[in-house]
C-alpha cells in the first residue's frame, strides 16, 4: 500500500500568556491509500493539533512547529507557503470538524458552503457549481436537495449539519478526509448513521480517512490501523486488532478496562485510571502516564521511554516493552472473543 | 432693557456682529454675522437687538433716528401741540415693497397691534406708560380702539401722549412703531413675518432670503422712497454662533465686518475699532433686608473693595472700560452727552481697599459680626462662559479685599431673570441698555415699588427726585433732579457698578458709512456704502 | 412498597411562540423506589433533563404532578415545605464547567446548601465540608480554591459533594459523565455506586451512553421525544427489547470490540429525529419506524404493561 | 414580518406617548420662566399667557397638545416667535440629516474598515495605529476636535472652509468632527467582534476548504462579526442624524442641535416638546431599522423574530 | 536494535516497580490564590494593564497633593501673569486670568476624577440591580422595565441634567445625579443581556435546588459573574462621564466656579487655541491619557476576570 502521508517526529507548541504549551511532542506516523487511521486519546492530548498540522489550520502564531515533517504525497507542508496550501487544502485534504454546530457559517446558505471550493479556484460555472453540490448533497443522504441547498445552516438537525460537513470535506475530491471528532456532539442512532456513511463514502471514493476521536467504540468499528495518543505523545500505535487483543501500553489497557461494556456485570467495579492527565505547560520529564500507572518504574518517571515496535505495525512507548522490565499482561480485550463470533 | 436679553443664546450675543463688503459680480454687498439668528422680523414682536437692528433696515419709522440725529423718516413733516402731548404727523408718498401706497392707517394699525392684548408683544411697554390709553388697552380694561393714535386720512397721523416726552421721536424709528399692513397680517396669520416672502417692507431694503439661523439677505427696495441715498445693494447677515468662527470667516474675506472675542483680542489690538454697544454692567444687590446687604457700608465697602481696572483687564482683556456710574454716559443730556455735562466719580475706579476696610468695619459692628469670613454673599450670575470668568474676578477681588464669602451661582438666563424678579438674589449681575437716550431710561428703575426695582431699594429722597424729573418742563432742571437722583443711588450703594461694554470690531476697509449705535439697534448701515 | 417518587402524567411545554409550542415533555409517568437507580435513555433533545428538572422543581410542569412520599411536590407553598424538599432532592449537573460558580470557593460552593439548611457553627461547616470533600476524594486543602484550578473529573466530585452535602434521599444524575474524560468517567461511576450502597442513595440517571445505564441502573426508561416508549429492569431491556426505537438504539451502541463492532448488525433507521414543536397526533417515531402501520399515524399509541413481572412496559401499537 | 413591523410601531407610539408626557411635565418643572424679561409687567404676562394658552388648566393644555399633534400640528416657537415648530424642524432637520448622513457614512465605513484591519493584524503595528485613532476618538470631546479640524484645516492650512454651509467643500470638516467619535467606536466594537469572529470554527472550515484569507474574511468574517456594531448604531444613528449642538455651533450649521439645546436654554417649551417628540420618534424609527437589519444580516434571528 | 543498545546502558534498578502517584497528580500544581489575587496577579503580568493603572493611581495622587506642591492656590487671580506659558513658576503655564495652571490641572482632576468615578459606580449599582432584577425575574416586571427604559433613552439629557441641578442647586453631586439618573440605563440593558444569559447556566439552577432564594441568588451568583463585563464597562464609561461633565460645562451647566474640572479647562482652553494652545493641550493630554489608561486598564481587567481565560496557565 503507498503511503501517501507521512509525519516523522512532529512537534508542535503553543505560546501562551502562561508559558509555552507543547501540544503535540514527536509523534510519528503514516496513513496509506484507502486506510481509515483511528487517533483516539482523551480531551487535550493533542490529536485536534495534530490533525490540524497536516494541513496547517492551527494558528501560527502563536503556534509554531517545534521540529519533524509532514510529507504529502512527497510535498512537505511544514514549509509550505499559505499560497501552495491551498491548493492541498479541499482538494487534496478535506477536513470534518468535530462541531456541526459551530463549523457552519451560520450566515451562509448551505449550497453556498459546499460551492466555495469551487469558486475559489474559478472551476465551473454557475449551473455547474449548483450541479456539483447537489450531486454532493445527494451522495451524503440528504433528501429534498433543492431546498436545502437555500437552507441556512440553523434551519437543519445536528446529523444533518454533520453531512453537510462531510459534504464539504469530499466535495473537492481529496485523497484524505481528516474527521475530528465527526461524531462526539451527535446522538448514538445518528451517530451510527454518520459512521456508517463515512465507511461507505471511503470505500466508494476511496479516499483515505484519518478519525479522530475519544470512543473507542467508534475506532472498533471503523478504523484499521490505531493510533493511541497521551499527554501530546502517541503512546501505542498498531492494527486495530493489535491494539484491542494485544494491548502493549498500560493507559490502552487502562481504557479498555475502564469502560463500561454491555457485557459489564452490575456488581462489577469498574478499574477507572485515577488520577488526571498531564498538565501541557509543564508536561512530566518522564513518561507522561507515569504517574497513573499501575506497573510504573522509577525510570518512567525520569525518562521518556523509546519506541519498541512488537511488530511491523505494532509498538508502543513504554519501559515495560524493555528488556531489565518485568514482563506484565495487560489486561485487554479477549481475544477468545473473537474466535467466538 | 437688559443687555443680556439675547445673551441666552450661548454666547455673548452682542458682540457678535461682523461685517466686511464683497465685490459679489461687483455688486455692492455688505456681510456680516450675528451669534443667533433674529428669533422673529415681525415689527411688533420683536423683542431683541439682533430683530430690531434687521428691522430698523426694512421698515420705516415715522422718523429715523440716524445714530441720535432724528431725521425725518414716513413723516415728511410734524406738529406739536401747545401742551407738547399731541403730535400730528404729515406723511410722505411712498410704497411698500409690493407696490401699493403706504397709509396713515398703516400707522395706527401697527400702534394697535402692540398694545393689543392678543398680539401679545413683550415689547407693548415701550408705550404703554406714554401713548393715551395704551396701558389700560394692554391690561385688557379698555378696546383697541381707544388708542391715542388716529389716522385722519391717508396722510395724516395724529398720536397723543400722557406727557409731553422729549424723546419721544426718538423712538419712533423703533420697529416695534413701524407700519404693518393689515390685510397682510391677516393674511399669514400666525406664520406673518415668518418668511421673507411673508411680509411686506416699508424701509430701505426688503428680505430677499431668510435662511432661519443661517442666513438673512436683504436686497435695496426698489420702492423706498429715499433710494436714492442707499448704496448698498444686498446685504448678507449670517448666523455664526461661535465668534471665533466668525474672527475666522473674517480672515478669509468671508465677512466685512466682526466683532473680535478678548480672547483673541491680542492679535488684532491695532486693527480694531472699539465702540459702545449701550450696555452697562453692574451687580444688582438686594436689599429686602433678608441678608447682610441691608447694611450701607456693606454696601459700599463692596464698591470700594472693587478694582474695576483690574476687573476688566482680567475679565475682558480691556475691552470693557471700567465704569463707577449708573447712567451710561452716552445718553443725551441737556446739549451734550450726559456725563460730559455731569462727570462724577462715586469711587475710585482702582478701587481703595483702606475705605472698602473702614466701612467693612462699620458693617461688621452693624452687623453683629466678628469674622468677615462669616458674612456669606450668594453672587448669582449666567451659566456662560464670560459670566463666569467675570464672577470668579468678581468673587476673588471681594474675597482678597475684605475676607468675606462670596459664593457664585451661575443659572441659565432664564432662570436669572425669573430669580431676579422674584428678588430671589443676593447680588446678581445684570446690566442695563436704553430704550431711549436719556438718563430716564436707567433712572426709573429705582422708585420705590418700581416694578423694575428688583433689588427693593427705597429712598424718599430718590423718590422726590425723580418726581421732579418725571413733573419738571425745564430741561436743564429735570437734567440736575436725574442727576441727583443717580448720585443718591450711587451713594446708597444700592448697586455695585462694574463696566461698560464695548466691542472690539475688525471692518474691511472698503466700507463706509458703517455706523454703530447704543440704543435699540447696534448698527445703522442704511447709508454704508462699498468703495473699491 | 410505596415509591419514593411517583411521578404522574407530567408534561412540560414550552412556549415558542404563539403558535408554536415545544413539547418538551407529554404525559410522562414512572415511579422509582428507594434506593434503586433508574436509568433514563434517549437521543438528545427527548426531554430527559426536562424530566428530571421538573423533578427537582426547577421547571413547574405544565401538567402532571410528582408525588415524594405520597406528597405533590408542587402543591407546597410554605417555605419550609419548599426548603423540606430541597434538601431531600438533589441534583448533579451534566456539565462540571458551567455548573460551578467559577466566582465562588469551594467551600462556598459545598458550604452554601449545609448553611441554608442547617444551624451549624464555622468550625461545624467545616468539618461537615471536609468530610464531604473526603468522600468525594479531595481533601481539606481544596477548599479554598476556585473551580477553575481543578481538572473536570474533580469538578464534578465538586458538584457530586454538593449534591450530596444537605444529605439528599433522592439524587437526580443528569448526565454526569458524559463531559468526562474517558480515563475518568468510571472514577465518578463507582463514586456514586459506592456513594449509593453507603447511604441508601435512590438515583434517577440520566444518560445516552447505554452501555453505562446498562451498568449502573435497576430499571431502565427509554423515551423519544418527550414520550416514554419503554421501561423496563435493566437486564430484560437489553435482552428483549421492544419497541421499535429501543431496538435500533440499542444496535447502535458502538462496542469497543472491534469484532463486535465491526460485525453487528445494526438496525438503520430512516430519517432524522423530527422536530418536538406542534408534534403531530401520532406515534412519534412513526416517520422513522420500519413497521409503521396505519393506526401509528393516527393515534398516540399508550403505555402498556407487556410483561408484569418484569414491569415491562412498551407503548407501541405493535404490542 | 408585516404584523411585526405593526406591532412594534403600536408600541413605539405608545412609548412616544409616555415620552411626550413626562417631557410635557419636566418642562414645565424647568425653572425659569420662559416670559421672563426685566420690562415684564403683570399684564404684558397676562398677554403672553393668554396668547400660548398658558392660563388654561395644565390638564386641559396636555390634552389640547396631544389633540395638535396628532393633527400634525406641534405649535409655535415663544423664541423665534412667528415660527411653527414644524416649520423649524422641516428646516433644519435637512441640515442636520445630510451632514449626520455623511458623517455617518464615512466614520461607519471607515470604522469598519479599521476595526477589521485591526483585527486580523492583531499585535501588530496597524492594530496599534487603529487602537490609538479609537482611543482618540473616544477620548477626546468634539468640542476640542471641531476646534482644532477648524483651525488646522480651516485658518492655518484654508485647506476647507471654515464656517457655514454652501457646498460639499463645506460638509467635509463638521462631518469629520461630528464622525470621529462613530468612527472610533465603530473601530473598537469592530475590532472586538471580529477578534471573536476569527476563532470561530466556521473560519476553520473556511480554511480547510483552501479559500483565500480575502475571501474569508470578506464572506464569512465580516457578515458575523458585524452585529455589535449594529446593535450600538441605532442610538447613535439617531442622535447624529438629529444634529449636535456643539458642532453645528462651531461650524455655524443650521441644524437641529443647534435649535434643541437654545430651546432648553430658552424655555422655549413648544420647542422642546417638538424637538423631543421628533427625536423620540427617530430614535423608535432607528431601532426598528436595526431590529429589521438584524435579521437580514442573521438569518437565526429572521425566524425568531416572525 | 539501536535504541535498545542505548538502554542497555540504563541501571538496571530503575526498573523497580513503584507503581502510580496520583497524589502527586492530584495535587495542583497552580498556586492558592483567592480569585481576587488571582486576578490582580494578571493584571500585573498584563504590562499594558498595568501602566494603565499606574498612571491611574499617578493622577489620582497628583489630584490629591498635585495642587498643594505649586505654591498657588487654584483661585489665585492675578493680572500680572496672565496666559503665562509654561515655566519654571508655573509648570503649566497660567491661564487668562493668571492663575496656575498646574494648579487648576489638579484641582480639575479632583472635580473630573471624582464624577468619572462616582457617577460610573452609581450607574453601575443602579443599573445593575434593576438590570439583574429585570433579567433574573424576567416576564411582565421585565417588560414594564424595559419599555421605562425605553422611554427614558428618549427624554432629553439636558432637560434632565437642568432640572437636578436646579432642584439639588448646582455642584459636583447635582452634576453626579444628573448623570446618574440618565447614566444608569445603558448599564441595566447590559447588565439584563446578561444575566439573561447566566441565570441559565448550571450554578443558578444548582443553587436553586439547593433551595437558595432569589435575592442570594442574584447577589451572589450571578452578579459576580457579570463583574469583569461590568469592570469593563465601569472603565469605558468614566470617560464618557469626564466627557459629559465638559459638555454641560460647555454649554454653562458644568460646577460652579471658581472650582474647575478638566472639561472646564479645556473649554477655556479651546477659544485660546489660536494664541495660547497649551491652555487647550495641556487639560486635553490628561483627558486623553487618562481614557487611554482606563482602556488598558479596562482590556486587562476584561481579562483578568474572564474565567474562560483562567486555568491556562
Ligand atoms: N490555539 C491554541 N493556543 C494555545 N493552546 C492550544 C491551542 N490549541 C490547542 N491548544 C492546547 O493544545 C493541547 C492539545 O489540544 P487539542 O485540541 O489537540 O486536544 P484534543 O486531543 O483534540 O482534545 P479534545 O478531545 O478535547 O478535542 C491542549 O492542552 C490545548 O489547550
Ligand atoms: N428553557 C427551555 N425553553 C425552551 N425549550 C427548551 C427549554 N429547555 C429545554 N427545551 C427543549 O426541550 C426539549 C427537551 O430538552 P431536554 O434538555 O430535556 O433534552 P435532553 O433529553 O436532556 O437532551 P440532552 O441529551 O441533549 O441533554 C429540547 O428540544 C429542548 O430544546
Ligand atoms: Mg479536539
Ligand atoms: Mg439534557
Amino acid at each position: 500500500m503507498d503511503k501517501i502521508l507521512e509525519v516523522n517526529d512532529l512537534s508542535f507548541s503553543f505560546h501562551t500568556y502562561g508559558g509555552i504549551v507543547k501540544s503535540v511532542r514527536g509523534i510519528s506516523f503514516d496513513v496509506g491509500e484507502g486506510e481509515i487511521v483511528g487517533i483516539v486519546g482523551e480531551s487535550g492530548c493533542g490529536k485536534s493539533v495534530t490533525a490540524q498540522c497536516l494541513v496547517r489550520l492551527n494558528p501560527e502564531p502563536p503556534g509554531f512547529f517545534e521540529s519533524g515533517s509532514i510529507k504529502y504525497k512527497g510535498q512537505e507542508i511544514t514549509t509550505m507557503s499559505e499560497h501552495e496550501l491551498r491548493k492541498i487544502r479541499g482538494v487534496e485534504i478535506g477536513f470534518i470538524f468535530q462541531d456541526p454546530m459551530t463549523s457552519l457559517n451560520p450566515t451562509m446558505k448551505i449550497g453556498k458552503q459546499i460551492e466555495e471550493i469551487f469558486i475559489q479556484r474559478k472551476l465551473y460555472n454557475k449551473k455547474e457549481l449548483k450541479e456539483k453540490a447537489i450531486e454532493i448533497l445527494k451522495l451524503v443522504g440528504i433528501s429534498d436537495v433543492e431546498r436545502r441547498y437555500n437552507q441556512y445552516p440553523h434551519e437543519l438537525s445536528g446529523g444533518m449539519k454533520q453531512r453537510i460537513m462531510i459534504a464539504i470535506a469530499l466535495v473537492g475530491n481529496p485523497s484524505i478526509v481528516i474527521a475530528d471528532e465527526p461524531t462526539t456532539s451527535l446522538d448514538v442512532t445518528i451517530e451510527a448513521q454518520i459512521l456508517d456513511l463515512l465507511k461507505d463514502l471511503q470505500k466508494k471514493l476511496k479516499t483515505s480517512v484519518i478519525l479522530i476521536t475519544h470512543d473507542l467504540g467508534v475506532i472498533a468499528k471503523m478504523c484499521d490501523r490505531v493510533l493511541v495518543m497521551y499527554g501530546g505523545k502517541i503512546v501505542e500505535k498498531g492494527n486495530a486488532d493489535d491494539i484491542f487483543y494485544n494491548t502493549k501500553h498500560p493507559y490502552t489497557s487502562g481504557l479498555l478496562c475502564s469502560i463500561a461494556s454491555l457485557e459489564t456485570k452490575k456488581n462489577e467495579e469498574l478499574e477507572p485510571i485515577e488520577g488526571t492527565p498531564p498538565d501541557l505547560f509543564s508536561p512530566p520529564i518522564g513518561c507522561p502516564f507515569a504517574a497513573r500507572c499501575e506497573y510504573a518504574m522509577e525510570i518512567c518517571y525520569e525518562t521518556i521511554p523509546q519506541e519498541y515496535k512488537i511488530n511491523e505495525e505494532h509498538s508502543t512507548l513504554c519501559w515495560l516493552e524493555h528488556e531489565y522490565a518485568e514482563k506484565v499482561t495487560l489486561p485487554c480485550k479477549k481475544q477468545y472473543e473473537k474466535e467466538a463470533i | 432693557s437688559t443687555p443680556g436679553e439675547n445673551a441666552n443664546a450661548n454666547t455673548e450675543q452682542k458682540n457678535d456682529q461682523q461685517t466686511e463688503q464683497t465685490t459679489n459680480d461687483g455688486k455692492k454687498v455688505l456681510r456680516y454675522s450675528l451669534t443667533a439668528d433674529a428669533p422673529t422680523l415681525d415689527p411688533q414682536l420683536m423683542n431683541s437687538i439682533p430683530s430690531s437692528t434687521v428691522g430698523f433696515h426694512i421698515y420705516e419709522g415715522l422718523m429715523r433716528n440716524h445714530v441720535g440725529e432724528i431725521q425725518p423718516g414716513m413723516a415728511e413733516s410734524y406738529d406739536l401741540s401747545t401742551d407738547g402731548k399731541t403730535y400730528t404727523f404729515h406723511l410722505r408718498d411712498a410704497k411698500w415693497s409690493d407696490g401699493v401706497a403706504i397709509k396713515a392707517a398703516d400707522y395706527e394699525y401697527a400702534m394697535k397691534r402692540l398694545v393689543d392684548p392678543a398680539t401679545a408683544s413683550d415689547y407693548s411697554f415701550l408705550v404703554t406708560t406714554l401713548i393715551k390709553n395704551a396701558g389700560e388697552i394692554n391690561a385688557g380694561n379698555m378696546p383697541v380702539d381707544e388708542l391715542g393714535v388716529k389716522a385722519l386720512d391717508d396722510k395724516t397721523l395724529t398720536i397723543e401722549l400722557n406727557n409731553p416726552t422729549g424723546y419721544f421721536l426718538s423712538m419712533l424709528s423703533m420697529s416695534q412703531l413701524c407700519p404693518v399692513r393689515q390685510d397682510v397680517v391677516e393674511k399669514y396669520g400666525k406664520d406673518y413675518a415668518a418668511d421673507a416672502e411673508k411680509n411686506v417692507y416699508s424701509g430701505p431694503f426688503i428680505v430677499k432670503e431668510w435662511k432661519h439661523e443661517d442666513r438673512i439677505i436683504l436686497e435695496k427696495n426698489p420702492n423706498y422712497w429715499n433710494k436714492d441715498a442707499i448704496n448698498l445693494e444686498e446685504v448678507h447677515i449670517l448666523t455664526v454662533a461661535d465668534p471665533m468662527t466668525a474672527v475666522a470667516m473674517y480672515e478669509e474675506g468671508e465677512l466685512d465686518f466682526v466683532n473680535v472675542p478678548s480672547e483673541v483680542l491680542k492679535n488684532y489690538e491695532d486693527k480694531v475699532i472699539y465702540y459702545n454697544d449701550g450696555a452697562n454692567d453692574f451687580i444688582k444687590l438686594n436689599l429686602d433686608g433678608s441678608s447682610e446687604l441691608k447694611s450701607k457700608d456693606l454696601r459700599l465697602a463692596l464698591n470700594f473693595a472693587l478694582n474695576r481696572e483690574d476687573y476688566v483687564l482680567l475679565s475682558s482683556q480691556n475691552m470693557y472700560q471700567p465704569n463707577t456710574r449708573y447712567v451710561l454716559p452716552q445718553v443725551n443730556g441737556v446739549e451734550k452727552a450726559y456725563s460730559e455735562e455731569y462727570p462724577f466719580e462715586a469711587f475710585p475706579v482702582k478701587g481703595d481697599t483702606t475705605k472698602a476696610k473702614e466701612h467693612l468695619t462699620l458693617a461688621m459692628k452693624e452687623l453683629g459680626v466678628s469674622d468677615p469670613s462669616k458674612i456669606e454673599l450668594e453672587l448669582l450670575t449666567t451659566d456662560q462662559e464670560r459670566t463666569r470668568i467675570e464672577a470668579e474676578v468678581l468673587q476673588n477681588q471681594l474675597q482678597t479685599a475684605l475676607g468675606i464669602t462670596v459664593n457664585i451661582r451661575q443659572v441659565p438666563y432664564k432662570q436669572r431673570l425669573e430669580m431676579e424678579s422674584n428678588h430671589e438674589f443676593e447680588m446678581v449681575v445684570t446690566g442695563w441698555v436704553p430704550d431711549y437716550p436719556d438718563p430716564m431710561s436707567y433712572l426709573e428703575l429705582w422708585p420705590t415699588g418700581s416694578p423694575y426695582n428688583h433689588g427693593s431699594y427705597s429712598s424718599a429722597v430718590y423718590d422726590g427726585y425723580i418726581k421732579d424729573a418725571l413733573s419738571n418742563t425745564d430741561a436743564k432742571l429735570r437734567m440736575d433732579a436725574l442727576f441727583n437722583a443717580e448720585k443718591t443711588l450711587l451713594q446708597d450703594g444700592a448697586i455695585v457698578p462694574l463696566q461698560l461694554r464695548r466691542n472690539a470690531m475688525l471692518i474691511n476697509e472698503k466700507v463706509k458709512g458703517f455706523e454703530t449705535y447704543f440704543v435699540g439697534i447696534n448698527f445703522d448701515y442704511i447709508y454704508a456704502d462699498i468703495v473699491e | 412498597m410505596k415509591p419514593l417518587i411517583e411521578v404522574r402524567n407530567l408534561s412540560k411545554y414550552f412556549q415558542i411562540s404563539k403558535k408554536e409550542t415545544l413539547k418538551a415533555v407529554d404525559d410522562v409517568s414512572f415511579d422509582i423506589y428507594e434506593g434503586e437507580t433508574v436509568g433514563l435513555v434517549g437521543e438528545s433533545g427527548c426531554g430527559k433533563s426536562t424530566t428530571g428538572r421538573c423533578i427537582v422543581k426547577l421547571y413547574d410542569p405544565t401538567n402532571g404532578k410528582v408525588l415524594y412520599d405520597g406528597k405533590n411536590i408542587f402543591d407546597s407553598n410554605n417555605k419550609s415545605e419548599k426548603l423540606e424538599y430541597c434538601k431531600n432532592a438533589q441534583m448533579i449537573f451534566q456539565n462540571p464547567y458551567s455548573s460551578l460558580n467559577p466566582r465562588m470557593t469551594v467551600k462556598d460552593i459545598i458550604g452554601e446548601g449545609i448553611k441554608l439548611h442547617e444551624n451549624i457553627s464555622e468550625k461545624e461547616l467545616d468539618e461537615k465540608i471536609e468530610d464531604l470533600l473526603k468522600t468525594v476524594g479531595l481533601n481539606r486543602d481544596h477548599m479554598s480554591r476556585f473551580p477553575h484550578e481543578f481538572s473536570g473529573g474533580q469538578r464534578q466530585r465538586i458538584g457530586i459533594a454538593r449534591a450530596l452535602s444537605v444529605n439528599p434521599k433522592f439524587i437526580v444524575c443528569d448526565e454526569p459523565i458524559s463531559a468526562l474524560d474517558v480515563s475518568i468517567q468510571a472514577q465518578v461511576l463507582n463514586m456514586l455506586k459506592k456513594l449509593q450502597k453507603e447511604r441508601k442513595l435512590t438515583y434517577l440517571f440520566i444518560a445516552h451512553d447505554l452501555s453505562v445505564v446498562k451498568y449502573i441502573s435497576d430499571k431502565v426508561i427509554v423515551m423519544y421525544l418527550g414520550m416514554i416508549v419503554e421501561q423496563a429492569d435493566a437486564e430484560e431491556l437489553y435482552k428483549n427489547p421492544l419497541h421499535p426505537y429501543t431496538k435500533a438504539l440499542l444496535s447502535a451502541i458502538p462496542e469497543a470490540d472491534p469484532n463486535i463492532a465491526k460485525n453487528k448488525e445494526r438496525i438503520k433507521l430512516k430519517g432524522e429525529i423530527p422536530s418536538p414543536i406542534n408534534p403531530k397526533n401520532s406515534c412519534r417515531f412513526v416517520e422513522r419506524c420500519m413497521y409503521a402501520k396505519d393506526i401509528c399515524h393516527n393515534e398516540i399509541p399508550k403505555l402498556k404493561t407487556y410483561n408484569d413481572e418484569i414491569s415491562h412496559k412498551v407503548a407501541c401499537h405493535l404490542f | 414580518m408585516g404584523k411585526y413591523i405593526l406591532k412594534r410601531l403600536g408600541i413605539s407610539l405608545l412609548t412616544l406617548l409616555v415620552l411626550i408626557t413626562i417631557v410635557f411635565i419636566l418642562v414645565r418643572l424647568m425653572p425659569g420662566d420662559p416670559f421672563a424679561s426685566d420690562k415684564l409687567t403683570p399684564e404684558i404676562r397676562q398677554n403672553l399667557e393668554r396668547y400660548y394658552g398658558f392660563d388654561k388648566p395644565i390638564i386641559v393644555q396636555y390634552f389640547t397638545y396631544i389633540k395638535n399633534i396628532l393633527n400634525g400640528d406641534f405649535g409655535y416657537s415663544m423664541k423665534y416667535i412667528n415660527q411653527s415648530v414644524n416649520t423649524i424642524i422641516a428646516d433644519s432637520f435637512p441640515y442636520s440629516f445630510d451632514l449626520g448622513m455623511r458623517g455617518l457614512s464615512v466614520s461607519i465605513s471607515l470604522g469598519l474598515v479599521l476595526g477589521i484591519i485591526a483585527a486580523l493584524n492583531r499585535g501588530k503595528t496597524l492594530d496599534y495605529m487603529s487602537v490609538i485613532i479609537a482611543i482618540i476618538g473616544t477620548s477626546v470631546p468634539d468640542f476640542i476636535i471641531g476646534g482644532l479640524l477648524q483651525y488646522f484645516f480651516g485658518i492655518k492650512w484654508g485647506l476647507f472652509p471654515v464656517a457655514q454651509y454652501k457646498g460639499i467643500e463645506y460638509t467635509i470638516l463638521p462631518s469629520i468632527a461630528l464622525g470621529f467619535y462613530t468612527l472610533a467606536m465603530v473601530s473598537r466594537i469592530m475590532r472586538a467582534s471580529m477578534l471573536e469572529v476569527v476563532q470561530q470554527d466556521y473560519i476553520k472550515t473556511a480554511k480547510s476548504k483552501g479559500i483565500s484569507n480575502f475571501r474569508i474574511t470578506a464572506k464569512h468574517q465580516i457578515r458575523n462579526a458585524i452585529m455589535p456594531v449594529v446593535t450600538v448604531l441605532g442610538p447613535t444613528v439617531a442622535s447624529v442624524l438629529t444634529g449636535t449642538f456643539v458642532v453645528e455651533s462651531i461650524f455655524a450649521i443650521p441644524g437641529m442641535g443647534k435649535y434643541y439645546v437654545q430651546s432648553v436654554q430658552n424655555l422655549d417649551y413648544s420647542l422642546i416638546l417638538g424637538m423631543t417628540v421628533f427625536y423620540g420618534a427617530f430614535l423608535v424609527l432607528a431601532n426598528m431599522v436595526v431590529d429589521i437589519l438584524y435579521g437580514v444580516i442573521d438569518p437565526r434571528i429572521r425566524v425568531a423574530g416572525k | 536494535m539501536e535504541n535498545n543498545e542505548v538502554l542497555k546502558k540504563v541501571d538496571k534498578n530503575a526498573f523497580k516497580r513503584i507503581g502510580k502517584n496520583v497524589e502527586k497528580m492530584e495535587a495542583i500544581s497552580r498556586p492558592n490564590l483567592t480569585y481576587w489575587k488571582d486576578a490582580w496577579r494578571r493584571i500585573k503580568k498584563n504590562k499594558a494593564a498595568f501602566a494603565g493603572l499606574i498612571i491611574i493611581i499617578v493622577y489620582v495622587i497628583l489630584a490629591v497633593f498635585g495642587p498643594l506642591i505649586s505654591g498657588y492656590e487654584y483661585t489665585q487671580i492675578d493680572s500680572s501673569r496672565m496666559n503665562q506659558f509654561v515655566s519654571k513658576e508655573h509648570w503649566f503655564g497660567t491661564d487668562e486670568l493668571g492663575r496656575d495652571l498646574w494648579t487648576r490641572v489638579w484641582r480639575g482632576a479632583r472635580v473630573s476624577l471624582l464624577i468619572g468615578f462616582i457617577s460610573t459606580i452609581l450607574n453601575t449599582i443602579i443599573g445593575g440591580l434593576v438590570g439583574g432584577i429585570s433579567g433574573y425575574y424576567g416576564g411582565a416586571l421585565d417588560l414594564v422595565l424595559m419599555r421605562i427604559i425605553d422611554v427614558l433613552y428618549g427624554i432629553p439629557y439636558l432637560i434632565v441634567s437642568i432640572l437636578v441641578m436646579v432642584v439639588l442647586g448646582p455642584g459636583v453631586s447635582s452634576l453626579i445625579i444628573a448623570m446618574v439618573i440618565v447614566g444608569w440605563i445603558g448599564t441595566a440593558r447590559f447588565v439584563r443581556g446578561e444575566v439573561l444569559r447566566l441565570k441559565e447556566q448550571d450554578f443558578v439552577a444548582a443553587a436553586k435546588v439547593l433551595g437558595v432564594s432569589d435575592l442570594p441568588i442574584i447577589v451572589k451568583h450571578i452578579l459576580p459573574n457579570v463583574m469583569g463585563l461590568i469592570i469593563t464597562n465601569l472603565t469605558m464609561a468614566v470617560p464618557k462621564a469626564i466627557f459629559n461633565e465638559a459638555f454641560l460645562s460647555y454649554i454653562g451647566l458644568g460646577i460652579s466656579p471658581p472650582e474647575c474640572s478638566w472639561g472646564v479647562l479645556a473649554k477655556s482652553g479651546v477659544k485660546m487655541l489660536r494664541i495660547y494652545p497649551y491652555q487647550l493641550f495641556i487639560p486635553s493630554f490628561f483627558i486623553c491619557t487618562t481614557m487611554l489608561a482606563l482602556n488598558l486598564l479596562g482590556d486587562g481587567m476584561r481579562d483578568a476576570l474572564d474565567p474562560k481565560l483562567r486555568g491556562t496557565e
